[in-house]
């Protein structure tokens, strides 16, 4: 075994990223009753069968809760959120891939 | 997800749904997002990519995830989600790396699998990025280790010139390559150029990346027979520094947030060549967009996934006339934008109106003696984009009620821009012409190959999902090592 | 100046035997009388190229005779041993 | 055969003649070289070609009428080519200036592909021969255009140079076992103007012992074995059968994945059939790679999959039939043509395609009643067309490419029997020339490449070898003969 060790350091090659202020989800909806569940939809074909369904169990367990559906882009654009704010208590997005 | 984020900080309790493929994508996008507790429910990919197509086919697969979904919006947030400021976005080592071994080649070795491992590397043998290289790499450049040229994404990591730097190194470069590597992450850095999507979309899009100016021969790059392939040590190390250092600096890794499913082609290098400016009768590239003729720069542009290279022939199994692969390339343009109609008028899948569908760029290479037979029948390059631009357009006629509307929308909102709406309405009557593409800038030629040579193109959305541009041109500065480029 | 480190490597070229030159047949001194092939492939312009070099030979030994046919890139066995007894001599072009 | 000729060629081919004419061992043939430039353009009427041949009229005659020189009568000499010592030293002051010091020379001496490489040093070298029980000096064959001597030891050079590591080495073997066999035609793909390519598929249970991928990117970078398995073929083929782009190696635009061919593995864990090589004369629990040529710069016949779009098995399966009938309709009439080569039939006519199914597309053709035979058989039925839609010209090239034997002896009464009236003529010769393999993840995409069945230079351009001689994997230790199996 050759006595002579060989060191080889190297520089990092990946890019830092800056820290981000790291924000908490919000505080959950106890109950569902009577809230209006909104459902977002970006486009990516099979979530409208998906919230077809999703509707009926909702309404099933929660008879009272609504639901608004709402379709856009991949990630969806500051004009419909404005929009749909104020006609959601709660939300369902997908689906990411 | 930076959708469901932004509910979130708009007061709203959310979840997001995503299938088990995209799983590391979305916890890693959602720490991106600076919310790293946000609440996901998983789906199986095997079964919602195919269960998807109709509601009772997807049954099974919602009543399974119901529970979770409720239980996500109402189970209240556990202590470490609320206090989610104090959690640990998965902090990766910023030191570099030390190996040791009886030998080099067995030190280089270790390295390499040190580097691939931590998903630092590209697959293939990489140079190790010493001091002492990197110091021997930036003496080619004057710009200093720590300017800041932007952010990268999908993680906007901080793209300076020294990691550029290292990431050359690795790639195999030469110093004198340098400031064309800078050049073209400065295309990809900037705020207007859409990197996510190229980086990190299903589609396995690539890039393009064209040299064009006196800097490509002064550093020995290759414009002739072969100008796409192996063996030019310039093409394929700055080609393949662009990767390493978007992977690196993105931070993007295949399947895990680069979601290219099927793997781009020529992955390492990308497509990296530069103009055949020696056997060229027109001015570079460049010239017709705004620079001087006698600059150096490198143009950067996302193009369609595998399989988008159309062919126009020349080759010398055919003869052919420039009059004749003039005629195909027409042909070809309005097969492929004629269908894109209907996607004028729509918002788009992005920020953007108009995004990711619609209109398309058209990056065209054209070999040599096409070229000199083009001049000869009168054509520079503005004036052969305006040939085409024209030759391209359809009778008004001709557009079904769905596309007139969509068109007509394309104004309204916007899609088609202000300097060109005008042209449009003209167009939009009966008797009409109605263009193909929105302007006729829309077409980039760009002049490579040897003598016998093939015309060919790629194309890509004129506005791409995630920004406003996807092809951009910038100038090569700082050069130290090379007369071109020392700006 | 630290001491210099030394890198061996192996060649990684593949073995190429050794091959007998052969000579090209002896020349014609004069082709006034004598029977030229020509040959080609069948990509494009080398039927026109024939076609004027054709003429450009008559004129100038307006006694020869040519024999053109075409075949594969490779002339086969079969094409050699039929051509070879009806020339004298040939110009065998491909075009790329 | 005692005929005084004259060899004419394009200045772009000047260098490849030479070349070629020493691989023939007549290093004085004389040569009347035209200018490729001219040549291209003018050759398509006699008119314009007028001058060009004015040009070298008397070039030509001299070619014939002047005596041969000394030199070029010399029987004596042998053609050597000389490619320096067995082993090549560099001293720089460090580890690293010796690496860029090496990189740089091989590149310039045309030894190495672009991109940096591993030393071989005799120790690596060794380390790689671990990887296999073969002898060094194991002679697998020959590559061409220089009919290279392909021993293990120097395969193994070039695997260290790719950057593989031993466990792959029987696998680059087995590659270049096929690509080597006599019947293979390599000089095709390695030097034809077109650009062809090659996949490389792994399949059997090596592929996971060596952490090949087979799921989301696998075509793309970042899988050590992926990638360098298929390098290595590419540096082997390069040094050992000595080719260069532009000097012998003609593909005019330069290959897609030019540093790595398309290297890949089946998806044996997502799979529902047996492997590739299960229905090909090979046992389900062998280890197999199947080496293909492939079409030039636009391989990627797409038929989706993937999340944008729902979609069904048949669906895609409409469209695979309707693509092969596209491509492969027009070619009856070539079936009855000699052939650019000595083959008849060679590098014209019917095809072979290479078909790749991801995993739940496969999961849904068997759920379907489809394993690989059955369904070759369905797409080699569906793909038949009405007897009664064939022009003239069609049926004569079937007719002569029975005589001819392009149509082989047991597929005679077939065609013979379609081609009456109400009969249905299959655009491919057996179901056989349909090749499916299983790679991908969730979701995933379809896609296909396709290359003539009859390769220009050779009888075959598909082959499937067992990987045999391995040490340190469990699959692949199978002494003892090859069983090639070429379709």
């Amino acid at each position: 075994m050759s006595e002579k060790r060989v060191k080889l350091e190297v520089l990092n090659p990946r890019g830092t990223i800056e820290a981000k202020p790291v924000s908490a989800p919000n505080p959950r909806i106890t109950d569902l009753a009577g809230k209006r569940v909104g459902l977002y939809w970006n486009s990516k074909p099979g979530m409208d069968n998906f919230y077809k369904v999703f509707e009926e169990l909702l309404r099933k367990r929660y008879p009272t809760a609504t639901t608004t559906l709402l379709r856009g882009a991949f990630l969806i654009r500051d004009d419909d959120v404005e929009a749909w704010l104020k006609e959601i208590d709660t939300f369902v997005y997908g689906v990411g891939d | 997800m930076a959708g469901t984020v932004k509910l979130e900080t708009m007061g709203k309790p959310g979840v997001f749904i995503n299938c088990t493929t995209f799983d590391d994508d979305a916890k890693s996008a959602s720490a991106d997002n600076g919310m790293p507790t946000l609440r996901r429910v998983k789906i199986s990919s095997q079964d919602f990519y195919k269960l998807r197509g109709k509601v009772e086919t997807i049954r099974p697969l919602v009543e399974a995830v119901f529970d979770d979904i409720i239980d996500a919006l109402t189970k209240p947030l556990t202590p470490e989600e609320s206090n989610a400021s104090g959690g640990k976005y998965e902090e990766e080592s910023t030191a570099g790396v030390t190996v040791t071994a009886e030998s080099y080649p067995a030190a280089a070795e270790e390295f390499n699998s040190v580097f691939l491992n931590n998903r630092w590397g590209d697959g293939l043998p990489l140079i190790p990025p010493t001091e002492e290289r990197v110091k021997w790499m930036l003496s080619g450049t004057k710009r200093k280790p720590d300017e800041v040229l932007g952010r990268i994404n999908p993680k906007q990591g901080v793209a300076t010139i020294e990691k550029i730097a290292i990431n050359a190194v690795m790639a195999g470069a030469k110093p004198e390559y340098l400031p064309v590597i800078i050049a073209a992450m400065e295309a990809l850095a900037d705020e207007d150029f859409d990197d996510l999507h190229v980086l990190a979309s299903a589609g396995s899009f690539n890039l393009l990346t064209v040299i064009s100016g006196p800097i490509a021969r002064e550093i020995g790059m290759e414009s002739g027979i072969g100008f796409m392939g192996h063996g030019w040590r310039a093409n394929n190390t700055i080609g393949r520094a662009i990767r390493l250092s978007t992977l690196n600096i993105g931070h993007t890794w295949p399947g895990k947030n680069d979601m290219a499913l099927t793997g781009r082609v020529s992955p390492h290098t990308f497509f990296t060549f530069c103009e055949a400016e020696d056997f060229s009768a027109w001015e570079p590239y460049h010239a017709s967009r705004g620079f001087k003729a006698d600059d150096s720069c490198v143009t950067v542009g996302s193009i369609h996934g595998e399989s988008q290279l159309n062919h126009f022939y020349g080759g010398m199994i055919g003869t052919w006339t420039a009059e004749g692969i003039l005629d195909r390339m027409v042909e070809d343009l309005v097969r492929t934008d004629r269908r894109g109609y209907f996607m004028w008028g729509t918002k788009g899948i992005g920020k953007y109106l108009g995004s990711g569908g619609g209109a398309m760029n058209h990056m065209i290479i054209l070999f040599p003696e096409l070229v000199e037979e083009l001049k000869k029948i009168g054509f520079d390059q503005k004036g052969l984009q305006d040939e085409i631009y024209k030759r391209t357009s359809i009778p008004y006629d001709d557009l079904n009620p769905a596309e007139r509307k969509s068109l007509q929308t394309a104004i309204e909102l916007g899609v088609i821009p202000t300097d060109r709406k005008a042209v449009f309405e003209a167009a939009l009557k009966p008797g009409g012409k109605v263009p193909v593409l929105i302007s006729p800038d829309n077409l980039h030629f760009f002049v490579a190959g040897g003598a016998p040579g093939c015309a060919f193109s790629f194309n890509y959305y004129r506005i791409p999902p995630y920004n406003r541009t996807a092809l951009m041109t910038k100038r090569i500065t700082g050069a130290t090592l090379t007369k071109a480029g020392a700006v | 100046m630290s001491e210099k480190v030394k890198l061996e490597v192996l060649n990684p070229r593949g073995v190429v035997e050794a091959k007998q030159a052969n000579a090209p047949a002896p020349r014609l001194t004069d082709l006034a009388g004598k029977r030229v092939g020509l040959y080609h492939n069948g990509k494009p312009g080398l039927d026109n190229f024939f076609t004027v070099f054709e003429e450009l030979l008559k004129n100038k030994y307006p006694t020869v005779k040519t024999n053109l046919i075409r075949g594969s890139f490779e002339i086969t066995d079969k094409d050699a041993e039929a051509w070879a007894p009806q020339i004298d001599t040939f110009v065998y072009g491909v075009g790329d | 055969m005692g005929k005084p000729g004259v060899f004419i060629t394009c200045d772009t081919f000047a260098d490849d003649a030479e070349s070629a004419s020493r691989d023939n061992a007549m290093p004085g043939v004389r040569r009347s070289i035209i200018k490729s430039s001219e040549f291209y353009k003018l050759r398509g009427d006699v008119k314009t070609i007028r001058p060009l041949v004015e040009g070298v009229f008397d070039n030509i005659i001299d070619a014939i009428t002047t005596p041969l020189t000394l030199d070029e009568a010399d029987t004596a000499r042998e053609i050597k080519d000389d490619d320096g010592p067995d082993e090549i030293t560099i001293t720089a002051e460090s580890f690293l200036a010796a690496i860029e010091e090496l990189n740089q020379q091989f590149v310039e001496k045309r030894w190495s592909d672009g991109l940096p490489f591993i030393p071989p040093t005799p120790e690596r070298v060794k380390w790689m021969l671990s990887g296999t029980t073969r002898s060094p000096h194991e002679v697998i064959g020959r590559v061409n255009p220089k009919q290279g001597i392909a021993t293990i030891e120097k395969i193994a050079i070039n695997a260290v140079m790719a950057g593989a590591r031993p466990e792959y080495l029987p696998v680059i073997i087995a590659a270049m076992e096929a690509l080597t066999d006599e019947y293979f035609d390599d000089l095709h793909i390695l030097v034809s103007a077109g650009s062809f390519s090659l996949i490389i598929v792994v399949s059997g249970p090596i592929a996971k012992e060596l952490n090949m991928n087979s799921g989301i990117g696998f075509l793309g970078h970042g899988w050590r074995a992926n990638n360098t398995i298929g390098r290595a073929v590419r540096l082997a083929t390069l040094n050992i059968g000595k080719m260069w782009p532009g000097a012998n190696d003609m593909g005019l635009t330069g290959r897609v994945n030019p540093h790595t061919f398309y290297t890949f593995a089946e998806n044996a864990d997502l799979s529902p059939w047996q492997p590739y090589h299960a229905g090909r004369g090979f046992k389900a629990k062998d280890s197999t790679v199947t080496v293909a040529t492939i079409g030039g710069a636009s391989p990627m016949q797409n038929f989706y999959g993937g999340m944008i779009g729902t979609w069904t098995a048949e669906g895609i399966l409409d469209n695979m039939v309707n693509d092969i009938i596209r491509t492969d309709r027009g070619l009856f009439m070539l079936w009855g043509v000699k052939g650019v080569g000595q083959y008849p039939g060679s590098g014209v006519g019917a095809r072979n395609h290479f078909i790749i199914l991801f995993p739940e597309l496969a999961a849904e053709l068997k759920n379907m009643g489809y394993d690989q035979k059955s369904l070759q058989d369905g797409v080699y039925k569906r793909t038949a067309v009405r007897y009664e839609e064939l022009s003239p010209a069609d049926r004569r090239g079937i007719q002569t490419g029975i005589e001819i034997g392009v149509v082989p002896a047991e597929r005679k009464a077939v065609f013979e029997a379609a081609l009456k009236p109400g009969g249905m003529v299959p655009v491919l010769i057996s179901p056989e020339n349909l090749h499916f393999f299983v790679a991908g993840g969730a979701p995933g995409c379809a896609f296909s490449f396709s290359y003539f069945r009859l390769p220009p230079y050779n009888r075959i351009a598909v082959m499937t070898r067992l990987v045999t001689g391995a040490t340190l994997t469990r699959a692949g230790v199978i002494e003892g003969k090859n069983v090639p199996y070429g379709a």
